[in-house]
């Protein structure tokens, strides 16, 4: 990883916190409502891996924002969706838990656990039909490696060796239960070795994520077939807004914040690159003010037309598309 | 007390009575359940009648299939309905028929319970209700909760019946509020009039009846009349016969549900209606229900997708002077 | 032309003319589909376009979803009705809604075919009907294939349209013979007038049109009156012009479905009539279903199970005396 | 294994082949109807897999009648079932595929592929409950091991440490798939491997599959949790009577064949037992004359009365059984 590249990440992480926490605020004042997953704690799990995979397709979870704007996705856009606008991504009619925007190649935002692997493995499909290796990543946590979709797409996509990166955000909870009480091992990567190359980063150290996810991408374009990574990670807040994540003690929790993934990529930008206070402070002052700037958009943004409620039910003219 | 807690008492009360009654679901036990539903019942019970399940609705559902071909008497919850759908091959398959296609050898005497419909902004993947589906399959009986008492007596009766159950709650009810009347028994099976009236028989059931109630007032004054509403309990089987008598006495029908309209559960009562008791509608029934969209996450465009109060009262102020009613 | 070799056609042409249509499905390749609908094609487009997948219904139609994602055309094959359930999450929560959520940014131009009904003793977990489940899905158009001319023109219209679709066939409609007029393109949203008359509308769909057709004779020559049979060809959305225009002829409605009467399809049909053309109707209408049962696997129980030609006559016969039309 | 235990399970091997090739026959003259799956060629895995796991549950798929009459179900009930009289073991509204008696601890015949493997895991949990570590056993194809319900099992049954013995009688092919066209590699017992031990065995030698489900019963007793084992097999007819066997050639279908289950059995019997051959032409005229009168039975048994279209949809009386 290069200065710009590393600048950038940690750009986007600190970035992505101050959406989250922007989010939670405006949840708490009632602009924001319905399920809300903050990805504190995360961030450079979800930049890093989103800007190794340049290239290619994503396919997330409900737990989405800072991946949606890693993609290009703008923070206003993604705020104004929370906020229900029509200018948000989805027009208001997605929410937090559906942002999608095909031009930057990023298909959600999926609130049925594990649901959207299949998808991922048939759009896998699609491109290895189009001789396009770059292929689809997947990415999902913990709680989706017990279901049922996920097995099935585990089996099919290497028995069709298509060319898709099966990304764990190994978080060890699945809202209040534990990994470990609900699978035999913490490690879901297990899950993957009779089928596929199972790779294992720390999710705290957006650094190696990178590294492992350039890696696996490398991996797939060579039409070697799946590859399965899995990052151990933490989320600092509860579940989503309604949960009080009761189920962790302090001491859980702080030992998770030591792996702090925004101090530890600071040490980065300043022991290997040599950047200086200021210079960091100057980043977070154009975060700060960008996600100020997306809250602002979003809140002077107009509501839906009343119409909205029937539009893109079908396509417009869709059933008579080429007869 | 609330309806999450009468739950929660119904739970209690029939785990103390018989050690077969197991709980299993997604966040059922340590955390106590993301209704609260569940509350208090690990720390009493133990990790071996709470079950905490992976997310696995299929298993879920069919785990507790095998339970009860084991002897136990399973009692499952499914976070939210739309979930309920990874499932639907256990419910329809197997336990809706293994009791048939057995020639009842086998029994399976479980629960499996789940709430559903809008809340608030969950959007489409989360606001889902699913009685039209499930009301469709032999072999399941389906309750509707809309009040605390019978949300007590409804689900002990059906933890204690040897068929299996689908018990359907609503996520905007676990907070409301009544009495829970342990003395008098109820027929789970019986619908409930939960105003009498002598003009129209509103039916409804679920938190649409909270609806209906709340648009009655403007209704009567509207219209200068006096509404009948019925509150079904019983999705399957259907209490025809309250139904019938109300029927005969108003002369007039209306279907209150917050499912799509079109393929709606509320449309078997009203083409009921119509094939038994043609002669005694004075005026052609009306449905009300959701539009025929998946649910948006906007919250003006979603309460325009499901009936409100004031949907209802203009709705049916519409309809009765269209038809002089 | 057989039923069976209509749809081979329709999938051979399109496949002709567009490669990014693929069909995927257990053994729909190599073995040519277990009642041969994609026989050949195979041989003519390779394991690419022909893709046999495992047994894993969740995922065929899943990956169909990623497949449309991706930019192909994707027809998948469930063998039969009831492996559906496994793949009702993807059917509901996907398929139906990806293009609502994302605000059209995605499209799903994707077929999901499967057959379904009453075959002959298959039992309770191969003999069912889900189009009342699944015609109350907005987002859905649900086609319904009678007779072989539909069949192919319906099913190369879905495979064509950018809308997802799914297309219901009939166990025992395969080998049905008839003509298919290339020539005449069809509406394969419009219901089909399947004979005429002026006594009573009839009104049915899929391997129903047949025994209705059966059954008309009996009931023309004991009532002495003229039946009108229409096919509803598209489940959802429905022709309900047509409809109206029958039964403001005829007065009278039956609607036949082979589907379990509680909470089956035509409850929609019939109670879309009592709500909007109540005034039209002169006698109460009649719907004739399969019973509320699991289907049994002995022949004559089975029978019993469903509508027949017999059954359909004698209870049509009956419901006409009983209301003096 | 003893003469006995060997003779027993040779008596019951030939006699299912003469079973089902009586229903075969009668299937042909229309005396049976419906989907019949012949367990032609597998007798040897199911009769001797039934009599290793003598105490316990079973669960089983629709090509199930050898077992059912291997747990003790007798040749009358089956074949009554199957001709769907009322004397048939689910008084024929289950008919082949659905064979349930619960005082032989069987429990079908199911014919949604996988779909009793939740089951199987969810009685598993009612015996550990009930402290009775004997156990079930769930048997399934290997097309089965590609759907999510048998992923979700193999996770849930090891997380919970349950006493199931899961059997996958590998055939090779699903229908008309060959199971290396659909996942990627032919011996499913490596998707077992993260979950539990997994075992492999010679499917057309009884004695060998006799003791490896002893072991893995002994396994599962000592409540060590769940056991997998593959056996490869090999079916001789059709997947069903409506599937004509093209997709396998001549000389595959006589390489299967030659490891015939029967004859091999009948070697143990002469060769390590001195069996002579009048004795064992004494079992096979008594094995055919127990088919014959279950035939018999079946052809003048009587049909269910019309009324049973309407019984067992509930429990009489059962919606106020402890009320
Ligand atoms: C099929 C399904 N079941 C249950 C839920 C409810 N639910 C939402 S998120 C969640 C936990 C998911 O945990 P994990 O996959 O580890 O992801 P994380 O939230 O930790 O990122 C559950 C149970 C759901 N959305 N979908
Ligand atoms: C869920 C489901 N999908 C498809 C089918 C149709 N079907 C019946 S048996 C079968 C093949 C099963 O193969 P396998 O599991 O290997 O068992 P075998 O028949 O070889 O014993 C299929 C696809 C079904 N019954 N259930
Ligand atoms: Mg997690
Ligand atoms: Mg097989």
């Amino acid at each position: 990883m290069d200065k710009l590249a590393a600048e950038e990440i940690y750009y986007e992480m600190i970035r992505g916190r101050a959406f989250e926490y922007a989010a939670k605020e405006h949840y708490m004042q009632g602009d924001i409502s319905g399920f809300l997953h903050l990805d504190i704690g995360q961030e450079g799990l979800s930049v890093a891996a989103i800007k190794a995979f340049e290239k290619g397709d994503v396919f997330s979870t409900y737990r989405e924002h800072i991946m949606a704007m890693a993609r290009g996705i703008s923070p206003k856009a993604v705020m104004a969706e929370l906020f229900g606008k029509a200018a948000g991504v989805s027009e208001g009619k997605g929410g937090s838990m559906h942002l999608f925007d095909p031009s930057h190649f990023f298909y959600g935002g999926d609130a049925i656990v594990g649901g959207h692997i299949p998808n991922a493995v048939g759009c896998a499909y699609a491109r290895k039909y189009q001789n396009n290796f770059d292929g689809v990543m997947v990415v999902f946590g913990d709680g989706a490696t017990n279901g049922g979709a996920f097995f099935e797409s585990l089996n099919i996509a290497a028995a069709q060796k298509l060319p898709l990166l099966f990304l764990c955000e190994n978080n060890r909870y699945a809202i209040g239960t534990e990994i470990t009480r609900v699978a035999p091992f913490e490690k879901q990567s297990h899950k993957a070795e009779p089928y596929m190359p199972a790779l294992e980063v720390d999710g705290m150290d957006a650094v190696a994520v990178y590294k492992v996810i350039k890696d696996a991408q490398a991996y797939i374009q060579k039409g070697h077939g799946p590859i399965f990574v899995e990052a151990m990670t933490c989320r600092y807040e509860g579940h989503s807004m309604s949960d009080a994540n009761r189920y962790r003690s302090a001491q859980e929790m702080a030992l998770c914040k030591a792996r702090d993934p925004i101090e530890r990529m600071k040490r980065v930008l300043t022991e290997r690159f040599g950047m200086d206070e200021d210079a960091i402070g100057a980043l977070e002052a154009k975060a700060q003010q960008e996600v100020d700037e997306a809250v602002a958009f979003a809140a002077q943004a107009s509501e839906p037309a009343p119409e909205a409620l029937y539009t893109h039910i079908f396509v417009e003219g869709g059933s008579h598309a080429l007869s | 007390m609330l309806y999450r807690e009468a739950l929660n008492k119904a739970l209690d009360e029939t785990m103390d009575l018989d050690e077969n009654i197991v709980v299993l679901g997604e966040d059922v036990g340590l955390y106590g359940g993301s209704y609260r539903v569940t509350e208090g019942l690990y720390a009493k019970y133990g990790e071996k009648r709470l079950i905490d399940t992976p997310i696995a609705e299929l298993s879920i559902v069919g785990n507790a299939v095998g339970m009860a071909i084991g002897g136990l008497r399973p009692v499952a919850e499914i976070m939210t309905a739309n979930f309920a759908l990874l499932a639907f091959d256990q419910i329809v398959n197997h336990m809706a028929k293994l009791h048939y296609m057995s020639a009842g050898k086998i029994t399976l005497p479980m629960v499996v319970r789940f709430p559903q419909g809008v809340s608030k902004q969950l959007a489409a993947q989360h606001s889902e209700s699913y009685e039209q589906m499930l009301c469709a399959v032999p072999g399941l009986r389906v309750l509707a909760a809309s009040d605390v008492n019978y949300a007590y007596h409804a689900l002990k009766h059906a933890i204690m019946s040897d068929d299996p159950f689908l018990f359907i709650e609503h996520e905007l009810l676990y907070n409301k509020k009544g009495e829970v009347d342990t003395e008098t028994p109820i027929d789970p099976f019986k619908a409930r009039i939960v105003k009498e009236g002598k003009d129209v028989t509103i039916v409804s059931y679920l938190k649409m009846v909270d609806d209906v109630m709340a648009a009655v007032p403007k209704i009567e004054e509207a219209l200068g009349c006096s509404c009948e509403v019925i509150d079904l309990c019983s999705l399957n089987p259907v209490d025809y016969e309250t139904l019938k008598k109300s029927i005969e006495k108003t002369s007039r029908l209306v279907m209150v549900e917050e499912d799509h309209k079109t393929g709606g559960y509320g449309a078997q009562i009203v083409s009921w209606a119509a094939e038994e008791i043609f002669y005694a509608l004075d005026a052609p029934p009306l449905r009300i229900a959701g539009k025929d969209t998946p649910i948006p996450y906007n919250r003006t465009l979603e309460l325009a997708s499901i009936p409100t109060p004031d949907s209802i009262a203009e709705e049916i102020v519409t309809w009765s002077r269209k038809n002089n009613v």
